[in-house]
């Protein structure tokens, strides 16, 4: 937790840790891979059956590359400071732990 | 916010905003983390007192064998309330109580970061735990132990409203729980004063946070639980019937996943008090200052891997248990680093036997024993003879009322000074800690061996057929548990009459009584409503200790001497104050927003018309508190720059 | 009285003092008298762990004591402001790491060890609230001893002692947990799912215990006990079980017993052999009165020691005790005697019957062992019951069941 | 969450932080932090039943993918929108920071259509709340995500509204992040959602 010892008050917070955002074209470019991957997505719906475990492992992949690319990208939390991502990526680890847990223990992975 | 946004005064016209400073409505309005920190503390006494009567009854009740003071019915209400009033509405908010009050002075704050979002949250608490317990009179209690395993909580199996007051109640108290946690997270974070480094912050601030994490991520799951099962009750879903091939241990393991968490959010706070205690009245500081924060972050994170231990006999496989075996045994490293920390910093001290050191004291030896019987539990087959006996019963007692409870009585002795002006009596606190601690022996130390004999909990009646004789008479052992309990109330009794007779007789305390070490000791006692007329700049882990220590060389080599008192210091201090200074303005939407809450509950109980007037109060009040500026225009309101109005407060009101 | 200090209490002081000679009594379900391989085993890990917190507990104690008299405040400067010696720290951490190392590992392969589950005596056990129904299925060997039939009973489950059995357990409402300390740690039965346990008994004799997960209003009197034979007695008591239904003779009162209780009792109660006037054979169907869809077995009724859920004697007080600490060579010559046990052979009533018990439950279950049994309070369950109801049975009524039940041995 | 306390000495409308970085924001991120284990409950407690059909119809039988797939679109596309609203109002662009919200709102709107149609059409193939174990949990899952969608949207017109009447307390840019933050969580659960629940065969 380096970033929040430095803490002196600086003048104006405000400006001088505002993120760098980027323009409204790189997110409507990130928007576009978004859309294309959905489309991959869907598209497995119609992949032949005996390619499940497949699709499925596609599926999940494709569903992590979408999400880190909203919360990294639409989120700022690529360019935001890293207590964000702390906070954030703490309650994310704890839920997939305690969950994945509990699904084992009823015996759902396998 | 800003508060130089173009906002009208008064935004919805027919009202005025709040502005007494004395009075009723400066308490019902306020949004001083103070008065709200006091206003917790009040509610959550009240409730121990609750609960605790609870707990007589229950004692009453066992005193004896085929004892006939409760009925089987009443008596699973009675166990199932006093754990429910005990845990959410007495250790939770009592340490809430102290963590508002007493968190932005030691960070050295003005107010927390969200000031009516506080305010809310107290209001949602009280309307809450009140709502709970109106269920004694409107048709039962929840009767379904404070776990309320499925299915036995299913409208099928317990068809009175208890369980849904239980279930909504939670719910509502979770709301603020969770609310309060942001807060507290965000003023640790964001407010505290110059050079207050995270690793400078005192301990009872790194407890305090520590919990709001904990809170913060426990709170949401037994969310889930409890949707799920007032799904179940009101709407009609199946998700623990087990007809329809449902799976009772997913509650449980939901409200596991919550409610070992829990245990932590339990004691933490109180491993905070009493590392701030321990120092003081050793005149040392926290030995390994940094193993206890980190270890105290540990526990916290630790604590989220070992909930199943309390499913050991649940038959959920024998990979499951042993992993959580394991970890479980891990959690008593990290807490074993605390006990030898503090016993640490009492060696080689220059102890002072206070009240709140003896608390202090009696806190470590009672957790040592609730832990290491702890650790018994831990492994799983031993655990599977002493799960669901009084062996259970015995360990968390000892680690909750042991623990906890002596941990926040040290709190009471240690600030009241500080909190009211006046120090509780030292003579009276002797004896509210010697029947304390002697009653809390005597209540829970028999019934360890009660469980191994075979007594389990949760039982109206225990045959008599059953005791043995001699060491293993549990009639004997039960009874004088049952005295034991009437000790703590005794000692329970001397502290309320402690509070009564301080309020009443006691002389104005000395600004720094304990000599103590940190922030909150720097200002007036009590704080003003801004806490302090200059932000301290803070330097040192003890700021308070090295501005009035100093080394200096005597002919026996280099000793510390007190150069300047606590007045000089805040003299110094109140010298560089601002003139000026502004307060978030009282404000009505916290509890307005907040009795909508309780409308709602009982409206999906009784009359869903009843629910939708909730839900429009609820609106309004957010309605209203988004349109309304954090500080009232100057028309409405001067912020007080000096204190005149502390003084007419009567702090106890 | 609530508390009825004196007495008692100079009891208990007395016997503490007779413990330090050894004589003391036991509580019945004593954890730490282990009586068969699977609570040995637990006992065996249990008690050192307790030794060794209880010594780290002295320790601990020791150390605060020690601090607490020498560094009290008698003057002395304000101590050096040190701040922790990390080296101590490590020490101090790394040796609670290895104390609790030296436990996880046979903690860990004894959670295995006790769970193995092969075993060719196997019972079905299933918890209802608020009583325990025990299904020997028909073709398992126990002991030696083969079940041709399906045996159900209730309450009290007789196995072959000094051989292993796999307790099959569920439940059929909420949550119950089956324990015998004696012989084993706990299980919980819990509605659609199975739960195996172990059971074995060194010796004949009688190991009581209690359902030990709240199960609603009468979670405390949900008892259970396991009773252990040799293999002798074992078959002695199966041959029992399985004997072909005895109608009582005509004219007695057991026999007008038999008619009421086919009017009154047979639609929830079973007793296996009972034929109506055309020689049909009567079918209980308890699921269409009790929630739970069953009702205990009472064939055999006089054969147990305790009814209701264990909670309530067959037997009087005395012939209890007796039994409790018959030794383990006479124990099944006795229990299998039933009710009639220490009855002197030309006796005509049973000199242990506890007659008193029986008719009062007959009188008013509910208002022995509460129950949701109130056909006013029955909405939730469609008019189901949990439990017995009150049937409002005269003295009559009552008088000539209780010939009938006298005779279910 | 228009709130704070003031510290002294600074009245110039920019209150400092420890850490230089606002309060709101630190809140949303741990709410949202939080909501991962509200919304982790709930997909577990679907994966766990959804194989649980009872006599009503499977996930199988029911899903209507290219009818999902284009709401899930059209939410994924709301997040595009959105991110333009912050941009705008980050450049005090008002007029502009208004039609974004509006747009995300509309979408978010077309979005709970969606799905309120789906949900009807569930009903009249005979799978109701109460059906089954599958069901419960299916309809409890995503109908919590789509209360979140709906309060989202009540939240961007409401903040449309105050922009528009000038109403909005504090840093209006901050505002529209804010609300922006909780609209792309709300996302990032269907994103989960969407494969977990439709795509993955059960
Ligand atoms: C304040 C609350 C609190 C705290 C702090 C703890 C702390 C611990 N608890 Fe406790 N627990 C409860 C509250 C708490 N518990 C409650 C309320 C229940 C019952 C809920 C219910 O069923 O109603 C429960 C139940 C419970 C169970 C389930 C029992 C059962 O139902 O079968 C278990 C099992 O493992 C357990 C274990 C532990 C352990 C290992 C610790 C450890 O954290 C303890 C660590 C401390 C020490 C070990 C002592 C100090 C250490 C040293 C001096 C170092 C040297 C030590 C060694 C070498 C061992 N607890
Ligand atoms: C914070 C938690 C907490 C606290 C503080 C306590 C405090 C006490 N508890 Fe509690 N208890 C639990 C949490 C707690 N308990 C839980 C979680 C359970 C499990 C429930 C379940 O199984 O579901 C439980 C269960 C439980 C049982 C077991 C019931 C059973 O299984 O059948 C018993 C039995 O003795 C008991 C006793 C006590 C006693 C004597 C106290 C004493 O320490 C209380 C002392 C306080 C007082 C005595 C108050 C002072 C009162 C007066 C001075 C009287 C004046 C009154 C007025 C002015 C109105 N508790
Ligand atoms: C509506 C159903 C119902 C009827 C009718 C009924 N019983 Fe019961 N009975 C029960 C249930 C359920 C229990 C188990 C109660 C418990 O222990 O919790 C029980 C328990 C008993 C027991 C204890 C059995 C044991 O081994 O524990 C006896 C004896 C008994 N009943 C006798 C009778 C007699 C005699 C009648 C008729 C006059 C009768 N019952 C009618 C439901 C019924
Ligand atoms: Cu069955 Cu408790
Ligand atoms: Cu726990």
């Amino acid at each position: 937790m380096t970033t929040t010892d430095t803490h002196e008050h600086h003048g104006h917070a405000h400006g001088s840790d505002e993120p760098h955002i980027p323009t409204d074209r790189y997110f409507i470019n990130v928007a576009l891979v978004l859309a294309l991957v959905t489309a991959l997505e869907t598209s497995t719906y119609w992949w032949p059956d005996g390619m499940q475990t497949v699709a499925t492992v596609a599926l999940i992949i494709m569903m992590t590359i979408k999400f880190f690319m909203i919360i990294l990208v639409f989120m700022h939390l690529k360019f935001d400071n890293r207590l964000f991502s702390l906070l954030f990526y703490m309650g994310l680890f704890l839920a997939i732990l305690v969950y994945c847990i509990t699904l084992a223990s009823f015996r759902f992975f396998f | 916010m800003a508060l130089t946004s173009p906002a009208p005064s008064r935004s919805l016209g027919a009202f005025r905003r709040p502005v007494e400073a004395t009075g009723w409505k400066s308490w019902v309005f306020t949004v001083d983390h103070k008065r709200i920190g006091i206003m917790y503390g009040a509610v959550a006494l009240f409730f121990f007192l609750v609960g605790g009567t609870e707990a007589l009854l229950i004692r009453l009740q066992l005193a004896a064998p085929d004892n006939t003071v409760l009925g089987a019915g009443l008596y699973n209400e009675m166990f199932t309330m006093h754990a429910t009033t005990m845990v959410f509405l007495f250790v939770m908010p009592l340490a809430a109580a102290f963590a508002n009050y007493l968190l932005p002075l030691q960070i050295g704050a003005r107010d927390v970061a969200f000031p009516r979002l506080n305010a809310l949250s107290f209001w949602i608490f009280l309307f809450g735990g009140i709502f709970i317990n109106t269920s004694w009179f409107l048709g039962g209690a929840a009767d379904g132990g404070w776990f309320m395993y499925s299915p036995n909580s299913s409208g099928l199996f317990s068809p009175s409203h208890g369980v849904d007051f239980w279930v909504l109640g939670l719910q509502i108290v979770g709301i603020a729980s969770l609310l309060s946690s942001i807060n507290l997270i965000v003023t640790v974070l964001n407010m505290r004063a110059p050079g207050m480094k995270l690793m400078r912050m005192p301990v009872f601030t790194w407890m305090v946070l520590v919990v709001q994490f904990l809170l913060l991520f426990a709170l949401p799951v037994i969310t889930v639980a409890l949707f799920l099962l007032s799904f179940q009750r009101n709407f009609g879903a199946s998700f623990f019937d087990v007809d329809k091939g449902a799976d009772p241990l997913l509650w449980q393991h939901l409200f596991w996943i919550f409610g070992h968490p829990e245990v932590y959010i339990i004691i933490l706070p109180s491993f905070g008090i009493i590392s701030e205690v321990l120092p003081t009245f050793s005149r040392k500081p926290l030995f390994g200052y940094k193993f206890v924060v980190f270890s105290g972050a540990t526990i916290g994170f630790v604590g989220w891997g070992v909930w199943a231990h309390h499913m050991f006999a649940s038959g959920m496989g024998p990979v499951s248990v042993a992993a959580f075996s394991v970890a479980t045994m891990l959690i008593a490293i990290p807490t074993g680093v605390k006990i030898c920390n503090w016993t640490l910093t009492m060696w080689g001290g220059k102890l002072w036997f206070t009240s709140a050191m003896l608390f202090a004291i009696g806190m470590i030896v009672l957790f040592t024993i609730g832990g290491l019987s702890g650790v018994t539990h831990a492994v799983a087959t031993a655990d599977t003879q002493q799960t669901d006996t009084y062996h259970i019963v015995a360990h968390f007692h000892y680690v909750i009322v042991g623990g906890a409870v002596m941990g926040l009585f040290a709190g009471f002795y240690y600030w009241w000074p500080k909190i009211f002006g006046k120090a509780l009596n030292e003579r009276l606190g002797k004896w509210n800690f010697w029947l304390m601690f002697i009653g809390i022996n005597f209540t829970f130390g028999p019934m360890h061996v009660l469980g191994m004999q075979g007594q389990p909990r949760r039982m109206v009646v225990w045959p008599d057929k059953l005791t043995g004789e001699g060491y293993f008479d549990l009639a004997f052992w039960n009874e004088v548990a049952t005295w034991g309990a009437f000790t703590i109330a005794t000692g329970v009794s001397v502290f309320l009459w402690n509070v009564w007779y301080t309020h009443r007789k006691a002389e104005v305390a000395p600004l720094d009584p304990w000599d103590a070490r940190t922030l909150e000791w720097m200002t007036a006692s009590p704080p003003k409503a801004h806490n302090f007329d200059a932000i301290p700049n803070v330097h040192a882990l003890d700021e308070l200790f090295h501005r009035k220590y100093e080394e200096v060389d005597t002919d026996k080599g280099v000793r510390l001497k007190k150069t300047s008192t606590a007045e000089e210091v805040l003299a110094a201090e109140e010298a560089r104050g601002d003139a000026h200074i502004h307060l978030p303005s009282p404000s009505y939407w916290p509890i307005v927003l907040a009795f909508g809450l309780p409308i709602i509950a009982y409206g999906i109980i009784f009359n869903l018309i009843m629910a939708f007037v909730g839900a429009a109060i609820v609106l309004l009040g957010a309605f209203g508190w988004v349109l309304e500026p954090s500080v009232a225009e100057p028309g409405d309101y001067e912020s007080p720059s000096d204190d005149h109005h502390m003084k007419e407060l009567d702090p106890v009101g | 009285m609530l508390v009825k200090p004196s007495r008692r209490a100079a009891a208990a002081l007395a016997g503490l003092g007779l413990l330090l000679v050894g004589c003391a009594k036991d509580a019945p379900q004593d954890t730490f008298r282990p009586a068969g391989e699977n609570a040995r085993d637990i006992d065996g890990l249990q008690r050192p762990l307790f030794y060794v917190a209880g010594v780290v507990g002295l320790i601990v104690f020791a150390f605060i004591g020690y601090a607490m008299w020498k560094f009290r405040d008698r003057g002395q400067e304000i101590p050096e402001q040190s701040h922790g010696n990390p080296k101590l720290e490590i020490v101090l951490t790394v040796l609670p790491a290895v104390i609790l190392a030296a436990f996880a590992v046979p903690a860990v392969s004894q959670v295995f060890a006790l769970d193995k589950s092969d075993n060719e005596c196997v019972i079905n056990v299933t918890g209802q609230q608020w009583w325990w129904e025990y299904d020997y299925e028909k073709g398992s060997t126990c002991g030696g001893v083969e079940i041709p039939e399906s045996i159900v009973t209730a309450g009290e489950l007789v196995i072959p002692a000094d051989t292993p059995v796999l307790l099959r357990i569920t439940s059929r409402d909420v949550i119950h947990s089956f324990w015998i300390p004696r012989l084993n740690g706990k299980r919980d039965a819990v509605p659609g799912r199975l739960h195996t346990l172990r059971m074995h008994a060194d010796e004949p004799g009688i190991y009581v215990g209690q359902c030990t997960e709240f199960c609603g209003l009468s979670h405390a009197r949900m008892r259970q006990a396991a009773v252990a034979l040799d293999t002798a007695d074992f078959q002695a008591w199966v041959d029992n079980q399985l004997a072909p239904y005895q109608a009582p003779a005509e004219g007695t009162l057991a026999a007008e017993g038999e008619s009421e209780y086919a009017a009154q009792c047979s639609r929830c109660h079973q007793v296996n052999g009972l034929t109506d006037d055309s020689g049909n054979p009567v079918l209980a169907e308890p699921d269409q009165s009790v929630l739970a869809g069953a009702a205990p077995n009472l064939t055999n009724l006089m054969t147990r020691t305790a009814f209701a859920g264990w909670t309530f004697d067959l037997i009087s007080d005395e012939c209890r005790d007796r039994l409790w600490n018959e030794p383990s060579e006479t124990f099944g010559d006795v229990y299998l005697q039933g009710v009639w046990m220490y009855t002197p052979a030309d006796a005509t009533t049973p000199a242990c019957f506890n007659e008193l018990n029986l008719r009062e439950w007959l009188r008013n279950p509910p208002a022995m062992k509460p129950m949701y049994t109130d056909p006013d309070k029955l909405e939730a369950t469609d008019g189901l019951t949990r439990g017995m109801p009150n049937l409002n049975l005269t003295d009559e009524q009552i008088e000539v069941l209780v010939a009938y039940l006298l005779e279910r041995k | 969450m228009a709130d704070t306390a003031v510290h002294a000495g600074h009245e110039s409308g920019h209150h400092v932080t420890t850490t230089g970085l606002s309060n709101n924001k630190l809140a949303m991120w741990l709410f949202l932090g939080s909501e991962c284990l509200l919304f982790g409950g709930l997909i577990s407690t679907y994966m766990l039943y959804r194989g649980r059909t009872g006599d009503g119809p499977g996930p199988n039988q029911l899903f209507d993918i290219p009818l999902t797939s284009i709401s899930s679109f059209v939410l994924l596309m709301s997040s595009l929108t959105m991110v333009l609203a912050v941009n705008s109002a980050k450049r005090k662009d008002d007029a502009n920071t208004k039609l974004w919200l509006v747009a995300t709102a509309l979408l978010g709107s077309l979005f709970v259509g969606a799905q309120v149609y789906e949900f009807t059409a569930f009903y009249q193939e005979g799978i109701g709340f109460t059906t089954s174990l599958f069901s419960s949990s299916f309809f409890t899952l995503t109908g919590f995500h789509g209360v979140h969608v709906s309060i989202g949207v009540l939240m961007l017109l409401a903040l449309a509204a105050m922009i528009t009447r000038n109403r909005v307390a504090g840093d209006k840019a901050e505002a529209v992040e804010l609300v922006g933050l909780y609209w792309h969580f709300v996302d990032v659960v269907w994103v989960v959602i969407f494969t977990l629940v439709y795509l993955i065969p059960a």
